[in-house]
């Protein structure tokens, strides 16, 4: 088991349901993509959250990052929008 | 260089006197204040709520102040933006740049507000006639960052 | 759409503010700031006096921001432009620009920098070590105001 | 004669060695650049500062003009070098 901390913000934040929370994901998963998928099954809106892959940003240890970047325990990984800040 | 992010609101003419405090190696500074602006139309007031990623903004605007420095011959910076809920008329964001050069103030705050824009994990929820939305991306923001972009 | 030249210094926190007053259509407001600088390499003080075509001044400044407002969608703009003896760290020149778009704002503040500087009747006699001498137009200010040039 | 206000600045001014005059200029004087002709034989100092002449700018009434401008009575003619404010 790969224990992360996974955040989100913007509209992935409220579709979710939360900003942030810990979990514990199967060896399986190996990378941002394969955590994508998993954390898809874990409530429908997850599944919203992450139904427009291409809509999604990522970080991993607030750099940004691909979904293919591999992901180890203790990893702080964050999903969100395209940003509008300025 | 100085990086701040902030619920208060600022004052840009504090600001640039800071930058330029006691120093005389400065000919040039140049300013951005980005400012929230009422919804054209309807004529209806839209505040906005500013979300950001708390550790990962600070740490991407002190890179791109970084790359700024990098690339133009700077004397001083600075970056300061707010988040929580603003209303038209407020400020969101100020960045200025010092030099001994005016195109190298010029350029590099215009590459600021640029970049910032399209790298600072800042979200903007608006709150309009038809209640609350989370503003898009803008296409025009990604066009005006790649002018930025670097050969090398 | 304001011109100012004077003796007296100026507080570009307090311009910028006037600028936006009690609207809420402006999303951007660009500004610069030219200052005296110290003669580098010997370490020396140069101060500056500046000397000015009175009417003639006002008129080219004039004209230089009317243009900026027929080439971009301007809310508001102010220019101010000091006279007389100057220090090294004191502030000579301020243009500011307020646009509803953060792109309008940032070039037409480049622009009436670059423009101002090859066309407003000013002169500067500097005060050097080796006495006093007027200061010879670059050709990088030319260059800079020829990137506005418009084809039509 | 041709009544006309002449004004100079910076090195032009103190080459001359007043910031302005009022010149009666014979008939024969149709542009700027006749009244150049005429203005450098009034003084050492005028000779001087008309020297070179692709140093000096000029406006007449207040607006850039080239030294075929024509001159008339009353008018308000300004030489000086190249501009440096900013």
């Amino acid at each position: 088991m790969t224990t992360l901390q996974v955040r989100y913000f913007a509209w992935m934040r409220t579709r979710v349901g939360t900003g942030a929370e810990s979990v514990e994901a199967p060896d399986t998963v190996r990378d941002v993509a394969g955590l994508m998928d998993w954390l898809e099954g874990r409530s429908p809106g997850h599944a919203k959250a992450f139904a427009r892959r291409e809509a999604v940003r990522i970080a991993v240890n607030q750099d940004y990052v691909e979904a293919d970047h591999p992901v180890a325990k203790g990893d702080e990984v964050a999903f969100f929008p395209p940003v509008t800040g300025g | 260089m100085a990086v701040r992010v902030q619920r208060e609101d600022f004052d840009p003419g504090q600001e640039m006197a800071a930058l330029g405090e006691g120093r005389h190696d400065i000919g040039a500074v140049a300013s951005f204040t980005g400012l929230v602006r009422e919804e054209k139309g309807a004529g209806r007031i839209s505040a906005m709520t500013l979300e950001h990623y708390p550790g990962m903004t600070e740490r991407k605007l002190e890179e791109i102040e970084a790359e700024a420095h990098r690339r133009w011959p700077l004397e001083a910076s600075v970056i300061v933006h707010r988040y929580g809920r603003l209303e038209p008329g407020e400020r969101i964001v100020f960045v200025a740049t010092a030099s001994s050069h005016r195109k190298a103030a010029l350029e590099s705050c215009a590459f600021l507000i640029d970049w910032l824009k399209t790298k600072a994990p800042f979200w903007k929820l608006e709150e309009g006639a038809g209640g609350e939305q989370w503003v898009d991306a803008r296409e025009a923001d990604d066009e005006a960052a790649a002018r930025w972009a670097e050969d090398a």
